[in-house]
């Protein structure tokens, strides 16, 4: 386990480094000349220089990219104070450290991708199942039927219906707001169903026909009628035995679905006028914020690879064969 | 200048239009006309340019005049798309900006509207308007007693000198410069490079400070518009001892009725009631509400979608400086009740195909261009009869010596543009003139007038290459005097309501530089000496000669083809009481709200 | 960050075991002796699925409608670039009211404009939505066949010979899989766009399909190579491979001969589900402002921009809407039919 | 000693020392390609305490038989005639609840693929002590205790410690040895051995094969022993019944079928399978053709297509009529007994050798 863990933070540390590298000079590359924008109107050449001195641009752009990259592990010291490590770099624009604003957006996309990624795993993977034990019945039905017309609709088009039914129409919901989580647990949860909801209905369809298909294979596979061959019920084969074969595929899709994940959590941000990372994201690319985008980039890479270790670490849970190898 | 909108509002490309799903597909529309409207706008539009007058100190005195049914206490919520570029009141220019502004500043002079279209500018921290000597050439404020800073320090001359000399510094470069450049000329930084930090100081033969209370300002020419120059958002006082320079920008000191209680750049801010601001030395601005929730980031359509549902939350909301989403104007203007709830009126810019004259040489070839453009397709794109009006000339509604009448180039006859007129004035032009570049902001607005612009002129035989520019950038990159681009649309709108503000800084060739708002690199003799004529005249003889000028420019010169006036047309929750459009800022007026329960 | 090979070999189309499991023995037997190949038996369980050959059709009908966009606004008289609301031209038809919604019944449907015309513009939306699907289809046709080519390439390099190789190409797909790909897209999308232009001329269409071309294909692949990279995995130990490399066979010859064959029905089912996924794809690129940008119809982009008329001109949204939703559940139910046609264990 | 005395398709009572009896038992399939007939009027009895050795090729049902006693066949697709009884106890009818009383407890099954047929994602303890829980209502450390009792006796060394491995880290030998441990945890009157030992290597298949018939012995099961190895079968086995094309082809104890062999399928079987002690230069004779489609079998004796001496048979009474299997030693052949003679002493038996 503790080879595991070190064997993955390198790794991990390799793949940001890597995707940092990636966006500095793609972004760099761009024929954007980001002190003229940051100058301003009033624009005289002396001052132009001094931006660029500010803003590190006058730098080597190895020395830049040097020193964005150590930056995150020491810490830098900006003319208007010293930035602590994790810094990811002062926005061009705001001024602000580009790690405090993330932290300051971080705990929305995270409770948006998080709450829709519970609301998908159990709706999707209880309907596909549902509809695996139930195979042939309307339910089984009702929920693939369901799943493939819902997972052709778009967030952008699903949450404005979804407003104006809920909120602008009826007046049963408030509009979508973010209240943190300790502050006021149910307030967080009401404040966000409906993004999450919507958000997770685009997902749920995959899920729901990935969870049947899986469990009906399962379900065919030699243990699970040997556990049936044994006498237990047919209740307990399925939830037991083959529920948990048909998780596998299903932490796959998941771990390479995580970056859409993130996506859905643009669109759902910009759809719900929600302020999370996306939003930042789009911010960072339209005002050519070099370091924010960095920043963002960088802290999206950092979530899916969180993720998907905590998705390797489900897999392990649930097979123990990768457990021991 | 006062730019179309702030940078990132322009960035911010992303608009989803969200509207409400009641199917009603299915009746037929059979076109309702709004030409009522369109008239009553234009009678608005006349009061809306009345020239400013200049208050007294009676008309300074605070208490502000009581809003009918006012009651204090609550909170009003601000709906905002972009967040605010700045919050130091020196780097404060655009509307966004100057709105918030109206809350948390002070400054020398302030614009006091009676809501019937007369604006007065009268005394904020200063007794009255200022009082002029020597030809307008010097004018002298006196501070009024018992104005504090939000930290309960006593506003002083020193502050209001400091307030200009932190101008001069380097780390303001997005305000207004106005002032600095009639106080030390255009090169006005090298006059006072450290911005009055340290020891020195502007020569009291430029700002002088005679004592704690008296401001004088010496200027080298007469300088009739000052106190409207003063009333700008970036000249709000700027406490000396509190001066944090760059880190103001998101931490400043109030001295309105409201103060910062909390900020999140981009995302949200909260303001409270500043104890320290007293009612009596302040005849504009009421503090009836106990604080505002700015929510920045909610797209325009969200925020019209909510105003017209006016559920919950939204029932105390305004918008700041968005309007109503285009796709949404039918919803509100078809629909009474909501309809009761808006804010109309025209905005001050005009919107222009400005043309790179050091590119364009070709008058035939601009001719052309300005009959054949259609301003009814352009319009359509901000909304239709709502978004804008057709634009005859290049002096908007909204500023004094507006004439609606004068349309040299038959648009509002033919809005959609004369193809004929155009394809005869092409005649004779050699094909590779007629090939223009056309430059557009790659976003959803700048893609619709890409397709319009390109539409129309292809009509009249001119190849359009339409060529994107970054949305964030697009200023900057038409701003640029070597761009290569032929023609680009720009607004503009005046600073205060006098042409001055409109003529100089746009068709000033002393103005042609990078980044100025000079974007057809206009410099024409004649034109260049009927401004310095007008900018000494008193306010009647310079009409008449800013009347001139705009005749020339328009038809001799024709550095841009008029396109359309821009028209506000703002939502306010059903709980807002005291809404009104100002005519000064062209939004909603934020010193006099309240609550109704 | 390896996941561990037996698990990666039950991606989405898990059941792609060749041999059927004890059950249908019988009718396995049943098969052989009639001698079909696995591609004829696929075929006549598919004819037999009737929901799959309705969807097959309606799936070839969108691309026959796509090729055939010009002749069918020939058949309409109407173009997607004329701004028949707004053209001089066609004043005396007006297709729009004060407020630039369309005049009449149902977003202003009429003889000349049979499915109404747009807001603000009055463009024909049955020209633009002709043309607009012909842009998104194709555009979803060329990523889908670079992703697939590429990840089969790289799956099959990567399982067939493993070890040190496979290792790296691990890493690489790993790399890119940690790639928060949509906030790249919106970020980059420009700046791609940037390296192909010379900033004084138009950006012209196909450079911008170039450009999304190669972003959707950079950051796409990588779900298809593992997925072929799995089957080729556990296809290499099968006996017939073995036999094969026994009897000296090259590399090639193996992936050729016995390898690709039995990787044609994942593949195919993946890109069932691929093709209808990159669709909306782009579509989310317009959507965020970094797709194809007027005048160029867009089926994503109309949809994104029709969402906004909802209430006020719900036709405007009907159309592309529902044409985007039976599409989109159309090839996602053929995929359902391909796979079950393939592999009539996984199925109803 | 197993009675087969009572004709094909005639359903008899049950008598008195035949533990299970099944009777003209039909399953059928309904596959997307049409309907199969895996099965198709099947009879044979067992005995406590006695083995009874089903041979056939792959897709004879003789798997398909065997999940049908346990009532593991898939019910949606499948449909079941005839009658299995159980010791009294009628199955074919009785409800998924009476059948989970009787699995594993009562009745229970070898599969033959320890690798698959196990759970990877429990410990085989766990496997094993599941069914004792559930059917004697023992506690967890009973079930425990009784699991190691039962993995010491099918001989796997250190039993505790085993306990709580999983499947994946035992090998291949002693899978099926945990699988038959777990087969045998409640002392099930009704053991099925499907090719118990087929993906196993010589040596551990003789283990396991001792095993199974010390178990036999100790605790009076029946056995049920499926598998296409001949030699395995007269090895274990008291009776043996032949199965092809979803029936019952020949019938009669081990020694009687394997020593003299009465149909033309039986006798295929029987020469294509190599000796040990045979002439290495003889080449094996594997049965012509392939297995019939159980979709659409061929008329009248389902081997006619494949049967060398179906010429001697007068007229197409191969391929029109089926043959019935008579009672006891029997089996389902046109050909007369003295036709059976003849060819097997002149033609088989030589090849046997």
């Amino acid at each position: 386990m503790f080879q595991f863990i070190i064997r993955r933070t390198v790794g991990a540390a390799v793949t940001l480094f890597l995707i940092g590298a990636v966006t500095f000079f793609l972004f760099v590359a761009a024929p954007s000349d980001y002190a003229s924008l940051a100058c301003g109107k009033d624009c005289s050449p002396t001052r132009l220089e001094e931006i660029r001195t500010a803003l590190g641009l006058n730098l080597p752009l190895h020395t830049q990219f040097w020193d964005f990259m150590s930056g995150i592990v020491v810490g830098r010291d900006f003319p208007t104070g010293h930035c602590p490590a994790p810094c990811l770099g002062q926005s061009f624009y705001s001024g602000e450290f580009v790690w405090d604003t993330i932290m300051d957006r971080f705990p929305l996309t995270l409770s948006l991708t998080v709450g829709a990624l519970i609301v998908f795993l159990f709706v999707g993977i209880g309907a596909g199942m549902l509809a695996a034990f139930k195979r042939g019945s309307m339910v089984d039905k009702v929920a693939t039927g369901g799943s493939m017309v819902l997972s052709s609709f778009q967030i952008y088009f699903l949450g404005p219906i979804a407003l104006t039914v809920l909120v602008y129409q009826t007046g049963w919901m408030e509009d979508p707001k973010y209240v943190p989580f300790t502050q006021d647990p149910l307030g967080w949860l009401v404040g966000l169903s409906i993004p999450m909801v919507v958000m997770a209905t685009i997902f749920t369809a995959q899920y729901t026909r990935m969870a049947r298909a899986s469990m009906i294979e399962q379900l065919a596979e030699e243990h699970v009628r040997t556990a049936r061959a044994k006498g237990m019920s047919q209740k307990y084969v399925f939830f037991r035995y083959a529920w948990r074969g048909s998780l596998i595929p299903i932490v796959t899709v998941l771990g390479i679905d995580i970056s859409a994940l993130l996506g859905g959590g643009v669109v759902t941000e910009l759809t719900f006028s929600l302020q999370g990372i996306g939003r930042l994201a789009v911010n960072g690319a339209v005002t050519k914020d070099l370091p924010l985008t960095m920043g963002v980039m960088l802290f999206g890479a950092f979530f899916i690879l969180i993720l998907n270790i905590l998705v390797d670490i489900a897999y392990a849970y649930i097979d123990p064969r990768v457990r021991l190898s | 200048m006062k730019s179309f909108n702030s940078r990132r509002a322009r960035a911010i490309m992303v608009v989803i239009a969200t509207g409400s799903l009641v199917l009603t597909g299915c009746s037929e529309n059979k076109g309702s006309s709004s030409g009522k409207d369109s008239k009553k706008d234009q009678a608005e539009a006349a009061v809306q340019s009345k020239p400013v007058t200049y208050g007294d100190a009676a008309a300074s005195t605070g208490p502000a005049e009581e809003v009918p049914g006012a009651k204090p206490g609550g909170t009003i919520e601000v709906y905002q798309e972009a967040g605010l570029s700045h919050l130091d009141p020196g780097q404060i220019y655009v509307s966004d900006g100057g709105q918030v502004a109206n809350l948390l500043f002070r400054g020398l002079t302030n614009f006091e509207e009676d809501g019937k279209g007369g604006t007065a500018v009268v005394g904020d921290l200063a007794t009255d308007s200022g009082k002029s000597s020597d030809g307008g050439k010097t004018w002298t404020y006196t501070l009024k007693d018992g104005v504090k800073d939000q930290n309960g320090n006593v506003i002083t001359s020193a502050d209001i000198r400091h307030t200009v000399e932190r101008q001069y510094a380097e780390f303001i470069f997005d305000g207004p410069t106005y002032l600095q450049t009639w106080l030390s000329g255009p090169k006005y930084r090298t006059a006072l490079p450290d911005g009055g930090f340290g020891d020195k100081h502007l020569p009291a033969t430029v700002l002088d400070t005679p004592d704690a209370k008296t401001v004088v300002f010496h200027f080298d020419s007469p300088r009739p518009d000052l106190p409207q120059t003063l009333a700008m958002p970036g000249y709000g006082v700027v406490p000396e001892k509190t001066d944090t320079k760059a880190k103001y920008d998101t931490a400043p000191v109030s001295t309105g009725p409201y103060k910062i209680a909390e900020y999140k750049a981009g995302k949200s801010m909260k303001l409270v009631k500043n104890t320290n601001w007293d009612p009596k030395t302040d005849s504009v601005r009421h503090q009836y509400v106990d604080g505002f929730n700015f929510d920045f980031g909610v797209t325009e359509s969200t925020q019209t979608s909510r105003l017209i549902a006016d559920q919950g939350a939204s029932k105390n909301a305004i918008q700041l400086t968005g309007s109503v989403e285009s796709t949404q104007i039918q919803d509100v203007v078809g629909n009474a009740a909501v309809n009761k709830r808006t804010i109309k009126g025209y905005q001050p810019y005009v919107m222009a195909l400005n043309f790179n004259l050091d590119r364009v040489k070709n008058k035939a070839v601009r001719e052309a261009v300005a009959y054949g453009v259609n301003s009814k397709s352009l319009i359509a794109g901000e909304g239709g009869a709502y978004g804008g009006d057709v634009a005859p000339n290049l002096f908007a509604p909204t500023l004094p010596g507006y004439e609606p009448t004068y349309d040299p180039y038959g648009r509002l006859k033919t809005p959609q543009g004369n193809i004929a007129k155009a394809k005869e004035i092409l005649k004779d032009v050699p094909a590779a003139e007629k090939k223009l570049v056309f430059a557009y902001a790659n976003s959803e607005a700048g893609q619709k007038r890409k397709v319009a612009i390109v539409d129309a002129l292809s009509k009249i035989g001119i190849e359009v290459v339409a060529k994107e520019v970054d949305a964030a950038s697009y200023s900057e990159q038409v701003g640029k005097l070597k761009n290569p681009y032929d023609m680009y649309i720009n607004g503009w709108g005046q600073d205060w309501p006098s042409p001055g503000t409109v003529v100089t800084p746009i068709y000033d060739g002393d103005q042609v530089a990078d980044g100025s708002p000079n974007y057809s690199h206009m410099n024409d003799p004649e034109v260049q000496k009927l401004i310095k004529k007008a900018l000494t005249q008193e306010p009647t003889e310079a009409a008449a000669t800013w009347r001139e000028a705009h005749h020339y420019i328009l038809e001799k010169v024709l550095p841009g083809a008029p396109l359309w006036y821009t028209k506000q047309l703002q939502l306010y929750g059903s709980n807002i009481g005291g809404a009104r459009y100002s005519a000064e800022s062209s939004y909603i007026d934020v010193t006099r709200l309240f609550l109704k329960s | 960050m390896t996941s561990p090979a037996k698990a990666e070999g039950s991606g989405p189309s898990i059941a792609l075991d060749p041999e059927l499991d004890k059950n249908t023995e019988p009718a396995e037997v049943a098969k052989k002796l009639e001698g079909r190949s696995p591609g004829q038996l696929m075929w006549q369980r598919f004819k037999r699925d009737r929901t799959g050959v309705i969807c097959a059709c309606v799936v070839i009908f969108y691309f026959v409608i796509s090729l055939a966009a010009p002749l069918l606004t020939k058949l309409s008289g109407t173009n997607p670039y004329t701004l028949y609301g707004q053209d001089p031209t066609y004043a005396d038809t007006p297709v729009l009211d004060e407020f630039g919604l369309p005049l009449g019944y149902f977003g202003g449907m009429s003889g000349t404009h049979w499915f109404g015309v747009e807001p603000q513009y009055g463009r024909d939306l049955f020209a633009m939505l002709m043309y607009g699907m012909r842009t998104s289809l194709f555009m979803a046709l060329g990523v889908t066949i670079l992703l697939m080519v590429t990840g089969i390439v790289i799956g099959l390099v990567g399982g067939y010979f493993g070890g040190r190789t496979d290792y790296w190409i691990g890493r690489v797909t790993d790399f890119f899989l940690s790639f928060p790909s949509q906030l790249f897209f919106i970020a980059f999308m420009p700046v791609v766009t940037a390296f192909f232009v010379d900033p004084q001329e138009e950006t012209p269409t196909y450079f911008r399909a170039l450009a999304i071309l190669i972003v959707l294909w950079v950051l796409g692949w990588m779900g298809m190579s593992r997925l072929v990279r799995s089957t080729v995995l556990s296809l290499r130990e099968r006996e017939f491979v073995e036999a094969a490399k026994v009897s000296g066979a090259s590399p090639w010859r193996i992936i050729r001969k016995e390898i690709l064959p039995n990787v044609v029905s994942p593949i195919l089912v993946q890109f069932t589900y691929q093709l209808p996924s990159t669709i909306l794809t782009i579509a989310f690129l317009s959507f965020a402002g970094v797709g194809f940008v007027e005048p160029t119809p867009d089926w994503g982009r109309l949809f994104a921009a029709a969402a906004g008329y909802a209430k006020q001109d719900p036709a405007f949204m009907f159309f592309p809407g529902t044409a985007l939703v039976i599409f989109v559940l159309c090839f996602n139910l053929l995929g359902d039919s391909v796979r079950d046609a393939f592999d009539p264990k996984s199925g109803r | 000693m197993t009675t087969l005395t009572k004709p094909e398709g005639a359903p008899a009572p049950t008598g008195p020392d035949s533990f299970l009896s099944v009777r003209d038992l039909k399953v059928q399939f309904s596959t997307e390609d049409g309907l199969v007939k895996a099965v198709d009027g099947l009879s044979f009895d067992v005995e406590r305490g006695k083995t009874l050795g089903i041979v056939g090729e792959s897709g004879s049902g003789k798997s398909v038989t065997n999940l049908t006693i346990l009532g593991l066949h898939n019910a949606r697709t499948s449909t079941v005639d005839g009658e299995i009884v159980l010791d009294g106890k009628e199955l074919v009818t009785a409800t998924e609840k009476e059948l989970e009383q009787l699995r594993g407890n009562k009745m229970a099954m070898i599969f033959q693929d320890p690798l698959t047929a196990l759970s990877p994602y429990y410990t085989v303890g766990r496997q094993l002590s599941e069914p004792y829980m559930k059917h004697r209502g023992a506690s967890k450390k009973e079930a425990k205790d009784r699991a190691v009792q039962m993995l010491e006796k099918v001989g796997i060394p250190q039993p505790k410690t085993r306990f709580d491995d999983y499947p994946h880290q035992f090998s291949g030998g002693m899978r099926q040895r945990a699988m038959i441990a777990m087969a045998l945890m409640c002392d099930p009157d009704l053991l099925i051995a499907d090719e118990p030992t087929t993906a196993l290597d010589v040596t551990v298949q003789a283990q396991i094969l001792d095993l199974l018939k010390d178990l036999q012995q100790e605790f009076g099961s029946a056995i049920i022993f499926i598998t296409h190895d001949l030699g395995v079968i007269s090895n274990m086995a008291d009776d043996l019944l032949v199965m092809y094309a979803g029936r019952a082809v020949e019938r009669g104890s081990v020694k009687e079928v394997l020593r003299t062999p009465k149909h033309p399928y039986t006798w295929g079987l029987l020469s294509s399978m190599p000796r040990l002690d045979g002439d290495i230069h003889q080449a094996l004779d594997p049965i012509p053709g392939s297995p019939p489609s159980l979709l659409n079998p061929p008329s009248g004796c389902p081997f006619h297509p494949r049967c060398a001496f179906k010429d001697q048979v007068a007229g197409d009474l191969c391929s029109q009529e089926r043959p019935p299997l008579a009672a006891g030693r029997a089996a389902a052949c046109h050909l007369t007994a003295e036709q059976k003679q003849t060819i097997f002493i002149d033609k088989i038996q030589p090849r046997l050798r």
